[in-house]
């Protein structure tokens, strides 16, 4: 079904469309192909490869904030679960080519251990690793979104519990006993699939790899998200976040629906953990602290919430800002984030999608000229934010 | 959406220009220093920043190595450990430094480790840490656990200590050195009853494991020194800690709150240096012990000479955001200095700045004279050197009580006692 | 009428915090029949209908739904949306649309058919959906506005639109709050009339303060006057508006007859 | 004890305190013998000698040892001389010297007395063991000493050591000492030396008398007592220690319980403190503040400036300007009113930065909650860093006052004055927010500001005024919490981090706006984290049935502090299942609460 709802002439869709498949298809085929043939370094392809990453947690960030209005603080929880699921079998892949040079995991021998706990076993199998990476996050989703839910615990208390689920798991994750590798978590990654991570020649290949699948999930996420829209469940969805009581006397289990796109969030974070992982080369406690879910919201405040290109567009410029700022004023950088966090909230609350749009009216003044026709704005969800 | 992308690729060019980096002028050599200013970890790290900022700029004054200028590259890890991974990335791949002092957390070093060994960089890690590794691309300056804990804890058999407590925050170091001490302990005939924190054990319930593990930030103490207390009730009894950071200062407050003391009960931390004892109460830790490689308080020429000079220096540091009053000088910051030096004496040596031609020099055995005493390099990548055993005075500052001379950095530990 | 209440409501009570909003309320509504219930405020008219909805809870009492005794329906153990889904519409006091979605969408949403999550993203419209979207359309006389975000509309026209919204949903039990409130004279004529067009398919509960209004529609129909939580009276509009103790609470009170 | 015994004691005791007189070595001359060798065991030979005599020089000089005011000085015409420096400092820092040998003034070459100045010369050395053999010598001397807590100590130092040489002096305290809690260590100390006596009579009726007295401090003795006895095939001993453990076992497990209760309150209170500055701006406020964290650590912060302007003065570097507060250089009792005074200081300075955060920020976003937590997490980004660039990013040192140092210990459990005073403070200001919330005009405007701002407004209520000061206040109960907690752990940039998330679920699990839920939420929370510290390790051992990862779970159950956080945290998701507002909840009867 569609939706019928945005009076846009087809040359404006058409316009997006052939920017977003030229932008697609450079981060896909042009991007890799210059790394290939070496105008991009590897540093710089494993960098985009993160952010990247980064951006499929936007994704779903937005698909329960930006779409259904549930601020959740617990996707960085999602995204490491995702990672530990994927660094698990990256680690038997190590196998004794670790520092002590045993058949299991460095921290397991140093932690006393001679045999490999029976939970470790199945991880050797990627198949079950990449299932795992699906099951389990989603399966926690699953629980703790039915209790959550059914309670109706909603807003600003539905964040603070997400928080406290993430911090929860964060402390029992650092607990070296959980036998998941505590505070140092995994790292040392040597093979995935049979390729090589750190080898000087085939190394590069592997990161590409890694990069366009990546490129490939973001799009596939993006063409999901894109297909959710336009159904009926995408409308309930954000019928859910403008007014829920109302969708409830529509007749609409909202709980189910919830439920649905948690789970579905959470199962989109963890593929961004599970990529996110061989291509940083590590994971540990720390990734899913309460503070990474925060930064992940901002992300997508600053690209633009309830919109399908801005979470990327703010998780890749935000990033790219980190990684330019944090070199550049080591010491102002967290003051220049902050500052800029507050600004956009009280100032830019359409993010920066919005903001050809809020220029639109000055550009006019400014060149007397008319505007870049109205009918590119994006769609009305975009201009008119919700509380 | 055109100028939706047309900003999202502006914003990227920019952002590839600026990685890609200048020309390198031919009189200098480029450092790397991987170091947290900003997180948790910064607490710690900021002075290890400093430090090296300070020796460059000496040996620079005396003409840099080989001719050429130190020219550092700071980057900030942010306690974020992927973060360190990707900027070790950027200073061996885009930087081309010739070499990096950096890391603390064993965490941190495992992040960047699989990177330096992939590029074949070298770099040079100044914190005590558990061992347990031997990497051909780090240069171990830090203490290892037979440089630090198993003097310690000689030094308290010899005081006639019967009943040990391990404690510790729950991460690489203190599991492993609390593994290593518990062997050590049940090799010098100390029972198990007399051990106290906890055990560990595998699935055959087998003890593998000691000590009692908090998380870090941990703040609530009350219910461990009440076990403590009682565990001490008897006489004879000691604490040795590896408490990290700032849980110290919750764990001290609630110690001397208790009423136990260095005399009842003594706690041996492994964690405060004279750094970490600026934000410590340093009243309540009087008479409590210390073990590193290096005290302020040393009183050689040399050192007295490292400490004016540094205060000097810090004086007229241009280093943005530098801390200039109340600093002091502790081990890790030595053991950054001594690694600095120690690099110019192995390039030197090997008359290059090829990584390969300086392991191998480093390899062959190299001595500095450093502010802790004479330090000279293993085959095995560590550092021998001199270990300090003092005890805390109420300015901060630690009395050397006994030193154990040229001790053999030993990273592998584990099973060395059964 | 001897045959089975379509709705019982017997012996309910609410209290929230100390102030007992409903108390041992009985009510009972008819296949068919257009219901109005007036009332001063805070006579619990709200939560009468909240209590219907699912909204609340009871203290205590039986709330039923169905024709058929043998297959009715406690309504105090189901959700707000699986009372919704057994044919119970509610029109809420303020207008209570989607703003953010399009009129089109407004009734998209509303309209009958299954609500669940699968069918939700894999269902297309008909063209019979579409027909009777249309149809929707022209009777809340919204056609030319079907791609406005409900948010733009005018207070009156979405009042139309919810009426719309919940004939979508050609529930078997229409809740109606104030339907007039904010609506020109004309408008609120018009009201009237389809609320009576619509008894007889539908059962109908009005809730309304504009007496003017209730005189319209309640005609012959029953009136149920609620005062603190509790049945005053009922019968047909001139009767109640004759009865002293109604007189006394709440027309005496205000001005006669009229707003 | 016989009386042949006693002569034997007597004449044991004597003999040791008429020994080195015999060699006519005096008190004075056997310590600067210890002082000068170099070789630490015969130090603490030399000093052990000393045990029992009555010279009074021997407390004054090893005290004078142990806080490093004997020195040696060395004159010009000779070897060096060891001094011990008495009286007050004049204006040159110098003070009178007394020779350690002799106890005479030291004198010049004309026979003038000399003063000189402590930072001149060598301090004579000591460390901790030589400092446990002067405690040894002066422990009996403390026997008479007249605070209980000095002849508690060196009782027990006695004790443990099971002397019988002490044995007499021990006994002749009996009949004089009055108070019970010290009697109870020397009956223990008595009956501790009895465990090592020749006689298995006298063992038993040591053992009776330790299952008696059931101390602590006993436990270790008792077990090895217990592994000797049958060792040696003695059931009689046996079944005595046995049951004298039982004792003490009964007695600990008495302690541990108490004690947990007080530390579950104490934990309370903490919680109790963090979370109140929240309950006004998150729970009448409706503000999710994530700066309240940083609120708390300016209060932590103005502790730290008052003190140290108590102090010697302090500089803060802040973006290249050096601004720098004058010390009042207070000493003494003077200097400790420093927390006092910097408990209203740091309401102010907290509630100021509230205010201000509450006119740039949050004014704006009253209607969009959500969007507030993103603005002011931002905040809290930025005031971490600029605490940092003012306060440098190390911890700062924040001391306590004599008056919240040490612990009252009742029949063993420990009560940290720190934490009492933490408990009466959280009373004070729950009672404090109680009056000004209901018995204040502000209060009343806070009460109807937050229950209906339109309608507050219609009234004539400056609203914006009051959000102003609610705020405020909130932010100063932050800052009143920053000033205690510094008083319990550490000061540093990002300090508040370590408390958000409790103080959270402090409020959400009491009720959103309801003060009586969020001091119930805080203690119960507090609590129940206690229990699970002081128990989940015993009860670990029982997780062992559980089929193939039993000790996994027995040895993450070992993590107490870690476990009990988590199950808290898991039990708050379900209590909210049974009550989702909360213990104490506002019922609101409007439509999207």
């Amino acid at each position: 079904m569609s939706t019928e709802s945005l009076p846009r002439p087809p040359s404006a869709r058409r316009l997006e469309l052939t920017v977003i498949s030229a932008a697609a298809l450079f981060l896909i085929v042009g991007f890799p192909l210059l790394h290939a043939f070496g105008f991009v370094s590897t540093f710089t392809i494993s960098l985009w490869g993160k952010y990247l990453c980064y951006a499929l947690l936007a994704m779903s960030v937005n698909l329960l904030w930006g779409y259904t209005g549930l601020l959740s603080l617990g996707q960085a929880l999602f995204f490491a679960l995702g990672g530990y699921m994927h660094g698990m079998y990256l680690m038997r892949m190590i196998g004794d080519l670790g520092q002590y040079h045993k058949p299991i995991p460095d921290f397991l021998v140093f932690l006393g251990w001679t045999k490999l706990p029976a939970f470790w076993e199945p991880f050797s199998n990627f198949p079950f690793a990449l299932t795992m990476v699906f099951l389990l996050p989603g399966l926690i989703a699953y629980v703790f979104g039915y209790l959550a839910f059914r309670s109706r615990i909603r807003g600003v208390y539905f964040s603070i519990l997400t928080q406290a689920l993430t911090y929860a798991a964060s402390i029992l994750f650092f607990r070296n006993n959980l036998l998941l590798g505590g505070n140092n978590g995994f790292t040392d990654f040597k093979f995935i699939l049979g390729h090589s991570l750190v080898d000087r020649e085939t190394g590069p290949a592997t990161l590409r790899g890694l990069y366009i699948a990546t490129a490939l999930t973001l799009l596939a996420v993006y063409l999901l998200c894109r297909w959710l829209n336009g159904t009926k469940f995408g409308l309930v969805q954000q019928a859910i976040r403008d007014g829920e009581n109302r969708v409830l006397f529509s007749g609409y289990a909202t709980t189910h629906y919830k439920l649905f796109v948690f789970v579905l969030a959470a199962m989109i974070a963890a593929l961004g953990g599970a990529l996110f992982v061989p291509q940083a080369g590590i994971i540990n406690p720390e990734e899913m602290k309460a503070q990474n879910s925060l930064e992940a919201v901002v992300w997508v405040a600053v690209g633009g919430r309830g919109t399908l290109i801005g979470p990327i567009l703010g998780a890749i410029s935000i990033n790219l800002l980190k990684s330019w700022a944090s070199r550049a004023f080591p010491d102002l950088w967290l003051i220049m984030l902050g500052g800029l966090f507050i600004l956009v909230v009280l100032f830019l609350p359409g993010g920066l999608v919005s903001l050809p749009k809020r220029l639109a009216p000055l550009w006019k003044k400014l060149r007397a000229a008319p505007t870049p026709s109205s009918d590119s704005q994006p769609s009305t969800l975009n201009s008119q934010l919700p509380r | 959406m055109i100028t939706k992308f047309a900003k999202m690729f502006s914003i990227g060019a920019v952002a590839l220009s600026a990685l890609v980096g200048s020309a390198r002028a031919a009189d200098t050599v480029k450092v790397g220093v991987l170091h947290s200013l900003s997180g948790t970890m910064a607490i710690s790290e900021t002075s290890l920043r400093d430090i090296i900022a300070f020796t460059a700029d000496e040996i620079n004054a005396k003409g840099g190595v080989l001719g050429k200028k130190i020219e550092l590259v700071v980057v900030d890890g942010a306690s974020n450990w992927p973060l360190f991974a990707e900027k070790a990335k950027q200073l061996l791949e885009q930087d081309k430094v010739a070499v990096t002092f950096g890391c603390w957390t064993s965490v941190s070093r495992k992040s960047v480790l699989p990177v330096y060994e992939k590029n074949n960089g070298l770099l040079f890690y100044p914190v005590q840490y558990e061992g347990e590794e031997e990497s051909k691309n780090v240069c171990y300056t830090a203490e290892a656990v037979n440089q630090q804990a198993t003097p310690a804890v000689d030094y308290y058999l010899k005081e006639g200590k019967k009943k040990f407590y391990l404690l510790g925050t729950d991460y690489v170091y203190p599991q492993t050195t609390n593994l290593v001490l518990l062997e050590y302990l049940l090799s010098k005939g100390v029972p198990l009853a007399n051990i106290g924190g906890g055990f560990r054990k595998d699935e055959a319930g087998k003890i593998i494991s000691a000590g009692k593990y908090t998380p870090f930030s941990h703040t609530d103490y009350q219910q461990i020194v009440a076990d403590i207390k009682q565990f001490a009730a008897s006489g004879d009894a000691c604490v040795i800690s590896t408490l990290n950071g700032d849980t110290n200062v919750p764990f001290f407050k609630e110690y001397a709150a208790s009423g136990l003391t260095a005399e009842t009960c003594p706690v041996v931390s492994f964690s405060i240096s004279e750094d970490e004892f600026r934000g410590l109460p340093a009243d309540k830790l009087v008479g409590q012990l210390g073990c590193w490689t290096y005290f302020q308080s040393l009183a050689t020429p040399a050192n007295k000479k490292f400490v004016a000079d540094f205060q000097a220096w810090l004086g007229k540091s241009t280093v943005p955001g530098i801390v200039k009053t109340g600093r002091v000088t502790c081990s890790p910051m030595v053991l950054s200095y001594d690694g600095v030096y120690l690099w110019k004496a192995c390039v030197e040596k090997a008359g290059s700045f090829d990584v390969d031609k300086v392991r191998a020099a480093w390899q062959s055995g190299v001595s500095f004279e450093g502010p802790g005493g004479k330090v000279t390099t293993q085959k095995n990548m560590h550092l021998t050197k001199n270990v300090y055993i003092g005890e805390t005075k109420a300015d901060g500052q630690f009395k050397i009580l006994n030193h154990f001379d040229n001790v053999y950095g030993e990273p592998w530990l584990k099973g060395k006692f059964k | 009428m001897s045959y089975h209440p379509l709705l019982t409501v017997e012996d309910v009570s609410k209290t929230y915090d100390g102030f007992k909003a409903i108390t041992n309320l009985n009510f009972y509504l008819f296949q068919g029949e257009l219901r109005t219930v007036i009332g001063p405020n805070g006579a619990g008219k709200s939560t009468f209908f909240d209590l219907i909805t699912g909204r609340a809870k009871p203290d205590k009492g039986k709330i039923e739904f169905g024709a058929d005794p043998a297959a009715s329906h406690d309504l105090t153990e189901l959700n707000e949306y699986e009372i919704n889904r057994l044919g119970i519409g509610r029109k809420f006091q303020t207008p209570s649309v989607y703003v953010e979605h399009t009129v089109w969408n407004n009734l998209v949403l509303s309209l009958k058919g299954p609500r669940g999550v699968f069918a939700s993203l894999f269902r297309k419209l008909s063209s019979t959906d579409r027909d009777r979207l249309d149809e929707l359309l022209k009777l809340i006389r919204l056609s030319d506005k079907r791609d406005w975000n409900a948010g733009l509309l005018a207070h009156g026209e979405k009042q139309w639109l919810e009426i719309g919204m919940l004939l979508a949903q050609e529930p078997k039990v229409l809740l109606v709050d104030e339907p007039a409130a904010g609506m020109t004279d004309e408008e609120t004529h018009r009201t009237g009339e389809l609320l009576i067009e619509l008894s007889g398919k539908h059962s109908i509960v009005v809730v309304e303060h504009d007496m003017a209004f209730v005189k319209q529609i309640a005609r012959d129909n029953q009136v149920t006057v609620l005062h603190q939580g509790t049945v005053l009276c009922e019968g047909k509009f001139d009767e109640v508006q004759s009865n002293q103790k109604v007189r006394e609470v709440y027309l005496g009170r205000g001005k006669h007859g009229t707003r | 004890m016989n009386f042949f015994n006693r002569v034997l004691c007597l004449v044991a005791f004597f003999a040791a305190g008429v020994a080195p007189l015999l060699a006519a070595d005096t008190a004075r001359q056997v310590i600067v013998k210890a002082i000068v060798t170099e070789d630490s065991t015969e130090k603490r030979t030399l000093i052990a000698s000393l045990v029992g005599q009555g010279d009074e020089a021997i407390p004054t000089l090893l005290d004078a040892w142990r806080k490093d005011l004997l020195f040696f000085y060395t004159p010009a015409e000779g070897a060096k001389i060891a001094v011990q420096l008495v009286g007050e400092k004049d204006e040159a820092g110098a003070q009178s010297a007394v020779r350690v040998d002799t106890g005479a003034p030291l004198t010049g070459p004309s026979g003038q007395p000399r003063r000189l100045v402590a930072g001149d010369l060598t301090p004579v050395d000591h460390n901790s063991s030589l400092r446990r053999a002067m405690k040894a010598v002066l422990d009996l001397l403390d026997l008479a000493a007249p605070d209980p807590a000095k002849r508690i100590q060196a009782l027990q130092t006695i004790g443990q050591t099971q002397d019988a040489e002490k044995l007499f002096a021990l006994e002749a305290r009996l009949k004089l000492e009055a108070d019970p809690h010290v009697l109870r260590i020397l009956r223990e100390a008595i009956a501790l030396i009895h465990l090592k006596d020749a006689k298995t009579e006298v063992r038993l009726a040591a053992l009776g008398e330790l299952k008696e007295l059931h101390t602590l401090s006993s436990t270790d003795f008792l077990k090895k007592i217990l592994a000797d006895a049958e060792d040696a095939k003695d059931a009689a001993s046996a079944s005595a220690a046995r049951s004298a453990l039982v004792a003490v076992e009964r007695h600990r497990s008495a302690v541990d319980f108490f004690g947990t209760i007080f530390r579950g309150i104490s934990t309370g209170s903490i919680l109790l403190v963090g979370a109140l500055g929240l309950a006004i701006t998150f729970g009448l406020m409706r503000v999710i503040n994530m700066a309240h964290g940083e609120m708390i650590a300016v209060g932590a912060y103005t502790t730290y400036l008052v003190q140290n302007i108590f102090g010697a003065g302090i500089t803060i570097p802040f973006f290249g300007l050096n601004l720098h507060l004058g010390g009042l250089h207070l000493t003494g009792s003077a200097y400790q009113w420093y927390f006092i005074a910097a408990i209203p200081l740091s309401f102010l300075t907290a509630a100021l930065a509230g205010i201000t955060l509450e006119r740039t920020v949050i004014q704006f976003l009253y209607r969009r909650p959500l969007e507030s937590l993103l603005a002011t997490w931002g905040v809290s980004l930025v005031m971490q860093q600029i605490l940092k660039l003012m306060f440098g990013s190390n911890n700062v040192q924040v001391g306590s006052p004599t008056y919240l140092s040490g612990n009252w210990t009742v029949n063993d459990v420990l009560l940290g004055w720190n934490r009492v005073f933490v408990i009466g403070f959280g009373i004070v200001i729950v009672f404090g927010m109680w009056l000004v919330l209901t018995k204040t005009p502000l209060g009343l405007l806070i009460r109807a500001v937050m229950q209906n701002r339109a309608m507050a407004s219609c009234m004539g209520v400056r609203t914006t005024r009051v959000n102003m000061l609610t705020f405020g206040l909130g932010s100063g109960l932050a800052g009143l919490a920053g000033a205690f907690l510094s008083q319990i752990g550490n000061v540093g940039p990002t300090l508040g981090q370590n408390y958000i998330i409790d103080s959270f679920m402090v409020v959400v699990v009491g009720g959103v706006g309801s003060i009586v839920g969020t001091v119930i939420s805080a203690f119960s929370i507090g609590g129940i984290d206690q229990v699970l510290q002081q128990y989940l390790p015993a009860w670990a051992p029982g997780l062992g049935w559980v089929p193939g990862i039993g000790s996994f779970l027995q040895n993450l159950a070992q993590d107490a502090a870690v476990f009990g956080k988590i199950m808290v945290l898991g039990g708050i998701i379900l209590f909210l299942q049974w009550k989702p507002s909360g213990l104490f909840s506002t019922r609101s009867r409007t439509l999207d609460e």
